[in-house]
């Protein structure tokens, strides 16, 4: 399957752990990435908060460029800023004439000019998910994540907002558990996995940022998770560097490594950890990773039923029936 | 009024469903495009292939069928044959050079009052830009059978 | 400049006009031939599925719908390829032949013959079937219509309908022939071949018994030296139904034989601004205006044309009567071969001869055990693309040339009919019966007739040949110099 | 009336194929029985009367006039005024007079497709000049003209008064004998005529009245070309999927294509009180098409209702194969009717 | 086309009445200028304009007109035939004229009121006025046709409304087949514990209704059944009904209860239990169940399934029990039908940040009802998922999947009031309970349904205002731990609020059954868009539906509480009364009719017929309409390829007419043959 990629400012810096397993994985999956040529910076989450048509004439050039250079493919983003403003931004040209408008008036100086819904825009993870398909997932795991219990984040960005056709529930999503289970994971329920890392908040107020931070990280403890599984550089980064912060500043002692999806699928696949960047991560995921057993845990106990004769039954699920 | 061109279109309404659209739409004051003149009648499945051309024949711009959704039809299903018929006419209507906006198929339930307005404006801007059809003058009128006077004897 | 109008010709299946022009002495200048119709089968049958024209092109021509529907049928054999069983082909010959019978004795009796029956300058409102059936007996009318109509009956039984047959289908035919069918129609045509024969006879005593008339056929007025096609089987010898087509020279030489595929390599068709019918010529000549001879590509597509254009007829008594023909007309036998005769009211012996053959050909099919068979609807799975199919009309070699796109509907349709094949000669022929007839102002209706009598021998079908109309016309003028040579053309469209 | 007492008869063809004097001619030994009671007085086809002749008859000298062909050029439209003027009673004699008939298929394309396809466009054609027939020619000797030509082919009704419809194509020899013997009786024993302007020589009901072919309620999963399938010579050629104009074809040929396995193709026009031929058996197919029901997902009914309907080849060349002219559009806006 | 010449000779006289409706249609439309234009046409005879042509005094000039100017015909424009049409065929058979000379022309609902430019608009009504006249000229007499009405009731759904309907009719002396999907009668209202403003025991005022039903001569009672097929009209259906095998021989049955002790296999009770308690493979669904012996359910009996048990036939003192039972096929005819096939209960799941199936102590409000009810599984004890901890704080949350786009947009209308119940008998049972009840807007409209509230409101319920934003475990503050986080913006305070409590009720709303749709077809009804079903008048006709004799009633037509339900059963009840009454009924006229003459038999509308009221007469050889089961559609008009059908008051020539009277203005001068 080939693919338009915009890879976003972050992914050869901080983020290079994923840029380094996903591009890993993309062969044993088959996946082709067609980086874009002279793409730039989408803008991140500030700016469309100070000055929106700037912002989307920035994203824009993107899109423009995309519909020039692809013929079809489908555009993907392994950033959830990225995606998003890509997202939003084909989403908003097509809903305001006006916008649209002024955009495109200035794309022209350069030339360009872009027709909204001529670019699908994809997170990375729904291709691996809807694109690739777990059972294709499945099939190339060598080394399953066997008892390694995970918390999967999936940030306040990828399934939002609801009005754009979201691959996943906005409030809920599953898509990640999904993708961890059949990696053989224990993924821990993490009732805050759509919530916000704070963003750049660390950058405003550190105080907000910290104390969002904190939250994750609580939680994600409170159900045991041995480590947080992540789709994002910017939560990635939040999580990871400012996971001392937290706990200098809340004198607790969490120490969740947190892991781009990628990393894991890489790890499940059997490639070599040092191929999927691990070790650049702050918190480190070594003591984590130990914990993957070579057995498979027995069936996992059903919290649906209790035996005791005087409990009340919990209401079936969905998928269970 | 404006100088631009006003399409009149011809409206079959189902009685049950597509008719009491267009009460609802009037009823709830929705402000739509004048030009269609409604003919009520108890089925989609009533409109007679004739219908449609005898209006294309005598001066309208556009005939509008509609009826309830499939499914919902009050006689069961005569919109199914509605629809069957629509799509048949519409294969050789192309064929006959008249535009597929000229004939249109609206499903419209007793609740979608707006859904029949909007069909109706979104007509009358179509038949605008395609501009008058009125058969007899455009069609028929200029073919070169203009009455030629009996032979000296 | 006086000027003469015949308006509209009579006796032929459709619309003409003559226009004579006489100089100041009275003597012809020049006679047009118009054709003032036309109804555009070409174009209004593009979109129309293949196999729907053998019922849609048959009303080109009413009186020979059966040569359209056959012409049609076989372009559909060719467009689908499907050749079709021989079973098949017997039962169209069988039908293709009551159709010649039939169509050929209106021509004689009710179309040309009245001419010779009751006399060029008889009554002219006499002057027509009736009057014949009045001139010669009731009787002899009664077996006249009694041919026709168990011939027509034929048609029905087969074709479906008498007039504008339905049975054509690609490398078949609708229905089967069942016995009973077989015995009533077996009976028929031994009928014919006795009214055939009763015709020869009348023929005799009417015409060739009549020094004037055969005065009248003889004469230069009525003769022209042109090519002459025909279709014929591997021996050379005429059939009607299907074979090569032949195209012999003024000489007698064979200029051509060419597979009826090949039309378009051999025959090109030329538009004079007066008339809407167009004139064929043949390319291997090449055009050279309205005359005769060798070096003019005219050609000639008739009962006669058919005779000079063979070697012979397959049927005994045919046979006997075509070499009593040439023996007749003074034809010599050069390597076997009779040379042409160029007598055009000859025409009208030919036609009888041919009834002849048809009436006998219809005896050897019918009693052919395979013409009952049960098996003439074969399925279809061929994708078409394009085809042409050609058969003798009455009237001239037609030809039906389709092509389509791989659901079978027509893309493009060209069709070249028995009459046009004949229009430039049939122009030629008024013209010198014109000029042969009409002298110092002298005019009379029987002069006249005898005019007409030039175009009718032809049996010219305008119905058939005005198949096409272009709709309003472009206005065209025409500026010429004193030589009549054309030196400046303006066009525009008017409507 | 001629001195001599006998009612007159005369036969004229505008655009047509020369088939309706042949059907005349079909009546056979009755044709004998014609020249008793009718003088004949104009009929191109037989008889050498001139148009000089008709002109200079007095008006209503012709009793019956047998007006076949459709109205193609200003030659035919004359001829229908002047037959109008001569004649008592103008009868629209078979399916082009009637209502455009094959001829009207023309209606189908446009002038300049035509004139371009026939002159220019064309395998077989010799005109490097691109030389058009005109209406008018100037040659050394004089001056030549050729009618012009409608755009729109029309019937007889469309351009005169009509007193009587004799449809078919052509009609069938017994009903036009039946009708000959009625206007005879009219003329001759002052028997009463049908009221003005109804159709004679054909039935009120469809062909499927007379058709001898076995039928069963109709529901048409799809349609076959003529060739694609070998139908049971017994049963409804429609419920076999193969297409029939029988159901809205006016009765009186007695069904004779159904009966030799080919499907009628609607020659007598619409049955009584039907005003468009074609609308109401495109509406009848549609009907009748075993596609989809209430019970789908619309863009899946849509679908499938596509299919079946394209399964009918050229809808406009089917349905009004004979009735283009008298259709309630009369013909195409442009030149789509390649289909 | 022949018709039409002959119709049009002789001259109609045709009175034409433009109605200003007040200002309603004069305020944009030219009354005057339209009626001045009509006067015009040759065939109109009076044109008058007036006030309100519905008043008596407008109907009166109609009557009037008729008797002095002796008109033939009459032309109102004024509003929808839908309001006023039977008004003015009244008015006109008043007048001494048939009815069905009468064409209405509706230039209010489809044009003063859709469009403000009085030009066009004035326009459109001479158009609409000028097809009226065109038509009406070709109107025929009509004779409403008569149908007798069989006395029997089919009533569908055996919940209150049906309950009600069942007596009301039986009562009266018809009989009534009552037909039951489920085991027992009863519905939703059995499963509830209280009922409000009045807090008195549902199953109090309830049961005693089912005992009767269970016990009334007139009514057949069908439970575990379904009706599978609907054939004919008002007045006589043909009805199908499929009583499934419950395994249980009725006739031997004693409805002792042993089977149901004796049996082995415990089961999740879905259905009347909510999910909340348990039953076993045959059972009743509750003891007072009407007809009282049980029901074999075999997906959960471990001889269907493993071949091995039979313990209820062994203990079965009546040999009762019978494996090999078949569903069997009923069939029976009816004169009317009431469809009261109830609601379904919104599903939480669909809500996921609210946890339900999650978060084991988030609980619907049917499964709230269950608990609170003395008879069910917690014998009315208040607690958590784990059967013994009583909470100290409960939340409530109100409009769960109503009133929310992406869910229904409608209100549910008994949400508030049953959450305000709740609130009451947490306070009832567990005095120490703090209660928080969430809602958007608080609707009390009802008989002391406000009053209630106001009671709540002393009972200490803290209402807070404002769209819980979502349910969570997951705690970060001191006092969260273990317990349930309510994730709030109140709206009156303008702050996000998190509320931690130990058990939350989310008050689901009321939806469409699953199946309504199916349903629908089969009775020939249409639904709405939320998939409840069409009433005939939202209004005028709130339990009668599309289809003569099928009547509709309780929450199968939209979200009632039980004095509505029980008000339409009783409606839907007295209106069958009333047809029965009569005996016959008459029916609208409009039917299709096959002129034999023009039939020749070819069978195309055979098939077409929604009602198979086409036969085929082998004889004549041609098609025939059974004018009783004709419901009027004209597809077989339509499709008639030989014009022989004629589809009274909507005939070719009438519509052709009305069309062209519409295209006055555009189309060309009535085309002239030159002769």
């Amino acid at each position: 399957m080939k693919f338009g990629y915009y890879p976003g400012c972050s992914i050869d810096r901080n983020a290079r752990s994923y840029h380094i397993s996903m591009m890993a994985i993309a062969e044993r999956l088959g996946l082709e990435f067609e980086e874009m040529e002279d793409w730039n910076c989408c803008g991140a989450t500030e700016y469309f908060a100070i000055n929106d048509i700037p912002a989307y004439t920035l994203v824009s050039r993107n899109l423009a460029l995309a519909s020039q250079q692809y013929s079809g493919e489908k555009l993907v983003a392994p950033c959830s800023a990225c995606f998003l403003n890509l997202k939003k931004t084909d989403h908003v040209m097509g809903e305001y004439k006006e916008i649209n408008q002024k955009v495109n008036t200035a794309l022209e100086a350069g030339g360009l000019a872009y027709q909204p819904g001529t670019v699908s825009v994809h997170h990375l993870l729904e291709v691996i998910v809807k694109d690739v398909g777990l059972e294709a997932i499945e099939e190339q795991v060598k080394k399953p994540l066997y008892e390694l219990r995970i918390a999967p984040y999936y940030g306040c960005m990828v399934p939002r907002p609801a009005d754009m056709e979201s691959f996943d529930d906005p409030e809920h999503p599953t898509s990640m558990d999904k993708l961890l289970e059949s990696l053989g994971a224990i993924v821990v329920d993490f009732p805050l996995k759509a919530q916000c890392c704070g963003g750049h908040m660390t950058q405003i107020s550190e105080e907000t940022a910290l104390e969002l931070l904190r939250r994750l990280l609580k939680n994600a403890d409170d159900y045991g998770a041995d480590m947080i599984s992540t789709l994002c550089p910017m939560c990635q980064l939040n999580l990871d560097a400012y996971q001392g912060a937290v706990n200098a500043h809340f004198g607790t002692d969490y120490n969740i490594p947190v892991i781009y999806f990628t990393q894991l699928i890489g790890l499940a696949f059997g490639i070599p950890e040092n191929e999927l960047g691990f070790g650049k991560e702050i918190v480190s995921a070594k003591p984590a990773l130990e914990k993957i057993s070579d057995e498979a845990p027995q069936e996992k106990k059903r919290r649906r039923r209790p035996g005791r004769r005087t409990g009340l039954p919990m209401p079936s699920m969905p998928e269970e029936g | 009024m404006s100088e631009q061109f006003e399409p009149v279109i011809v409206g079959f309404l189902c009685n049950w469903c597509s008719y009491r659209a267009a009460d609802l739409a009037g009823t709830s004051r929705i402000k739509y495009a004048p030009n269609m003149r409604a003919i009520r009648v108890m089925c989609s499945g009533r409109v007679d292939p004739q219908f449609v051309l005898k209006a294309l024949r005598n001066g309208a711009d556009g005939v509008l069928i509609a009826g309830c959704h499939p499914g919902e039809c009050h006689y069961v299903n005569g919109n199914i044959k509605a629809l069957r018929r629509y799509t048949m006419l519409k294969k050789t209507l192309d064929q006959w050079g008249i535009e597929e906006e000229r004939v249109q198929l609206l499903w419209a339930s007793a609740s979608e009052g707006t859904k029949l307005a909007e069909k109706v404006n979104s007509m009358t801007e179509e038949l605008r830009e395609l501009g008058p059809l009125r058969w007899h003058e455009k069609v028929l009128a200029d073919n070169g059978a203009a009455h030629v006077p009996v032979k000296e004897a | 400049m006086e000027r003469i109008t015949i308006d509209p010709i009579t006796r032929l299946e459709g619309h003409g006009r003559i226009e004579i022009f006489l100089n100041d002495e009275g003597n012809v200048d020049n006679a047009y031939l118009q054709i003032p119709e036309l109804r555009g089968f070409e174009q209004f049958s593009i979109g129309r599925p293949a196999e729907e024209m053998p019922r849609i092109t048959n009303r080109i021509c009413g009186v020979c719908p059966e040569a359209h529907h056959m012409a049609a049928t076989k372009a559909l054999d060719d467009l689908f390829d499907m050749e079709p069983s021989s079973a098949v082909k017997k039962l169209r010959e069988l039908f293709y032949s009551a159709f010649y019978v039939t169509d050929h004795t209106v021509h004689f009796y009710a179309l040309g013959g009245p001419d010779f029956v009751l006399g060029p300058d008889s009554d002219p409102a006499k002057r027509n079937i009736l009057g014949v059936i009045h001139k010669v007996g009731v009787e002899i009318g009664k077996q006249v219509i009694e041919c026709r109509k168990r011939n027509h009956e034929i048609i029905k039984i087969l074709g479906g309908r008498g007039i504008h047959p339905v049975a054509g289908l690609p490398g078949g035919w609708s229905k089967a022939m069942t016995a009973e069918e077989r015995d009533q129609i077996e009976e028929w045509s031994h009928q014919n071949v006795e009214f055939a024969l009763f015709s020869l006879d009348l023929f005799d005593d009417v015409v060739l018994g009549n020094q004037d008339y055969l005065d009248l056929i003889l004469s230069d007025a009525f003769t022209h030296e042109t090519y002459y096609m025909g279709t014929v089987d591997e021996n050379n010898q005429a059939n009607f139904y299907d074979g090569m087509i032949r195209v012999v020279g003024p000489d007698g030489k064979e200029l051509v034989k060419y597979h009826p595929r090949d039309y378009s390599q051999h025959v090109a068709e030329r538009v004079e601004p007066w008339s809407y019918l167009k004139f064929p010529y043949l390319k291997d000549v090449g055009w050279n205006g309205f005359v005769d001879g060798k070096d003019s590509g005219v050609y000639c597509c008739t009962p006669l044309s058919r005779l000079n254009a063979s070697d012979g007829l397959t049927t005994p008594k045919a046979q006997e009567h075509f070499e009593r023909f040439y023996e007749t007309l003074g034809s010599e036998k050069i390597n076997g071969r009779y040379q042409p005769v160029h007598h055009r009211l000859a025409t009208h012996w030919a036609r009888l001869i041919e009834i002849l053959y048809s009436a006998e050909r219809m005896v050897e099919l019918i009693q052919d055990p395979e013409i009952t068979s049960k098996d003439v609807r074969p399925i279809v799975t061929n994708t078409p693309n394009e085809g042409i199919g050609s058969v003798e009309a009455p009237r001239g070699t037609l030809t039906h040339h389709y092509k389509t796109d791989e659901n079978g509907i027509l893309t493009d349709v060209n069709l070249i009919v028995g009459t046009t094949n004949n229009n430039a000669p049939i122009a030629m022929s008024i013209k010198k019966a014109a000029q042969g007839l009409i002298k110092n102002g002298e005019v009379t209706e029987g002069l006249l007739n005898m005019v007409e009598m030039a175009f009718r021998n032809y049996d010219p079908c305008m119905s058939c040949a005005t198949h096409s109309l272009p709709g309003q016309m472009p206005l065209e003028v025409k500026i010429y110099d004193a030589d009549g040579e054309e030196i400046e053309t303006r066009q525009q469209y008017i409507d | 009336m001629t001195e001599n007492g006998k009612p007159t008869l005369a036969m004229y063809w505008g655009a047509s194929c020369g088939g309706c004097e042949i059907s005349v001619l079909n009546i056979h030994e009755n044709i004998l029985t014609v020249d008793e009671i009718f003088d004949i007085v104009f009929f191109p086809c037989i008889a050498d009367f001139k148009y000089k002749d008709v002109e200079s008859y007095p008006d209503n000298y012709i009793d019956v006039c047998l007006f076949n062909g459709a109205i193609r050029n200003s030659e035919n439209e004359e001829m229908a005024h002047l037959l109008r003027e001569k004649s008592k009673v103008l009868v629209a004699y078979g399916s082009c007079a009637y209502e455009g008939c094959i001829p009207a298929l023309s209606n189908l394309t446009t002038k300049e497709a035509t004139l371009n396809k026939v002159y220019i466009d064309n395998p077989s054609i010799d005109n490097p000049k691109k030389t058009f027939p005109q209406t008018s020619t100037q040659m050394p000797e004089g001056e030549l003209t050729l009618p012009s030509f409608y755009h729109t082919v029309k019937a007889l009704d469309q351009v005169t008064d009509v007193d009587y419809y004799l449809p078919g194509c052509p009609p069938e020899p017994p009903q036009i004998w039946a009708v000959l013997q009625v206007i005879a009786g009219a003329l001759t024993e002052g028997k009463e005529l049908p009221p003005k302007g109804s159709v004679v020589g054909a039935g009120q009901t469809a062909v499927c009245d007379e058709c001898p072919l076995e039928k069963q309620e109709k529901t048409i999963a799809r349609f076959y070309r003529p060739y694609e399938i070998n139908p049971d010579p017994d049963i409804c050629l429609l419920e076999q999927g193969i297409m029939c104009m029988g159901p809205a074809t006016r009765s009186g040929c007695g069904a004779l294509c159904p009966s030799v396995g080919m499907g009628c193709r609607g020659c007598y026009g619409p049955t009584e009180g039907v005003e468009d031929q074609g609308a109401k058996m495109l509406s009848a197919i549609a009907s009748v098409l075993d596609a989809g029901d209430e019970t789908m997902e619309e863009d899946e009914l849509e679908a499938l209702i596509e299919e079946a309907v394209d399964t009918i080849a050229d809808p406009s060349g089917t349905f009004y194969r004979f009735s283009m002219a008298h259709s309630i559009l009369q013909r195409v806006k442009n030149g789509k009717g390649e289909g | 086309m022949e018709e039409k010449k002959e119709k049009t000779m002789q001259k109609e006289k045709v009175g034409v009445y433009i109605c200003h409706c007040g200002t309603n249609i004069a305020g944009t439309i030219d009354v005057e200028e339209v009626k001045n234009w009509a006067a015009k046409n040759p065939n109109v005879e009076v044109s008058r304009d007036y006030e309100f042509m519905c008043s008596n005094t407008g109907q009166e000039l109609i009557e009037n007109d008729i008797k002095e100017k002796g008109l033939t015909r009459i032309v109102v424009a004024s509003c929808s035939p839908h309001m006023h049409e039977k008004t003015f065929r009244n008015a006109t058979e008043r007048g001494g004229l048939n009815p069905f000379l009468f064409e209405m022309a509706n230039i209010r609902e489809h044009g003063s009121w859709a469009t403000n430019d009085k030009e066009a608009a004035t326009q459109k009504a001479k158009s609409l006025v000028n097809g009226a006249i065109e038509r009406v000229v070709h109107h025929e007499p009509l004779e409403k046709i008569p149908v007798e009405i069989n006395p029997n009731t089919l009533i569908v759904g055996g919940g209150i409304a049906g309950i009600t309907a069942a007596l009301e009719l039986a009562n009266a002396g018809n009989h009534v087949y009552l037909v039951e999907r489920e085991g027992t009668i009863g519905g939703h209202m059995a499963q509830l514990d209280k009922t409000f403003p009045t807090l008195d025991c549902s199953a109090c005022i309830l049961t005693p209704k089912m005992v009767d039903v269970g016990q009334h001569d007139n009514i057949t009672l069908l439970t575990y059944s379904e009706v599978e097929k609907v054939d004919g009209y008002i007045g006589n259906f043909e009805i199908t009904v499929r009583k499934k095998a419950r395994c249980v021989i009725e006739d031997l049955c004693t409805a002792c209860g042993i089977c149901e002790e004796k049996c082995p296999a415990q089961v999740v009770d879905e259905g009347y239990g909510a999910g909340l308690g348990y039953r076993k493979a045959i059972y009743r669904a509750f003891p007072q169940a009407v007809p009282g012996y049980p029901v074999l359910d075999k997906e959960n009996c471990i001889y269907f399934q493993t071949g091995k048990c039979r313990a209820c036939e062994k203990f079965c003192p009546t040999d009762a029990i019978d494996f090999e039972q078949e569903d069997e096929m009923l069939n029976f005819n009816v004169g009317n039908i009431i469809v009261a096939t109830g609601y379904d209960l919104f599903d939480p799941r669909r809500i996921p940040q609210y946890g339900y199936g999650r978060l084991e102590n988030v609980f619907t409000s049917l499964e709230f009802e269950r608990m609170v009810n003395a008879s069910g599984p917690t014998g009315g004890h208040i607690v958590l998922r784990d059967g013994e901890t009583k909470p100290e704080k409960v939340a409530i949350v109100h409009c769960v999947g109503s009133r929310d786009q992406n869910y229904n947009e409608y209100c549910s209308k008994v949400c508030c009031m049953y959450s305000l119940k709740f609130a009451h008998l947490v306070h009832e049972h567990l005095p120490e309970t703090e209660v928080f009840n969430f809602y958007i807007d608080m609707r009390t409209p009802g008989k002391g349904y406000e009053e209630f509230y106001h009671r709540l409101l002393k009972e200490d319920t803290h209402f807070i205002r404002g769209r819980v934003a979502e349910i969570t475990d997951a705690d970060h503050q001191p006092g969260e731990e273990g317990k349930l986080i309510v994730q709030v913006e109140n709206t009156l305070l303008g702050k996000q609020q998190r509320i931690p409590v130990d058990m939350v009720i989310l008050s689901a709303g009321i939806e469409a059954r699953e199946d309504a749709a199916q349903v629908a077809n089969l009775f020939k009804m249409g639904c709405d868009y939320d998939g409840f079903y069409n009433e005939r008048h939202p209004k005028l006709a709130p339990v009668a539906t599309m289809t003569d004799g099928v009547f509709i009633a309780g929450a199968c037509q939209g979200p009632k509480d039980i004095p509505e339900t029980v008000a339409q059963g009783g409606a839907a009840a007295s209106q069958i009364a009333s047809l029965i009454g009569q005996g016959t009924m008459m029916m609208e006229p409009v039917r299709a009719s096959i002129r034999e003459e023009d039939c020749s038999g070819c069978r195309i509308c055979n098939n077409l017929c929604p009602y198979n009221a086409i036969e085929y007469d082998e004889e004549k050889e041609v098609s025939k309409v059974i004018t009783a089961l004709c419901q009027g559609c004209g597809t077989c008009v339509a499709a008639c390829p030989s014009g022989a059908i004629d589809g009274a008051h909507f005939t070719n020539l009438q519509v052709m007419s009305e069309l062209q009277g519409l295209l006055w203005d555009v189309q060309p001068a009535p085309e002239k043959v030159t002769a």
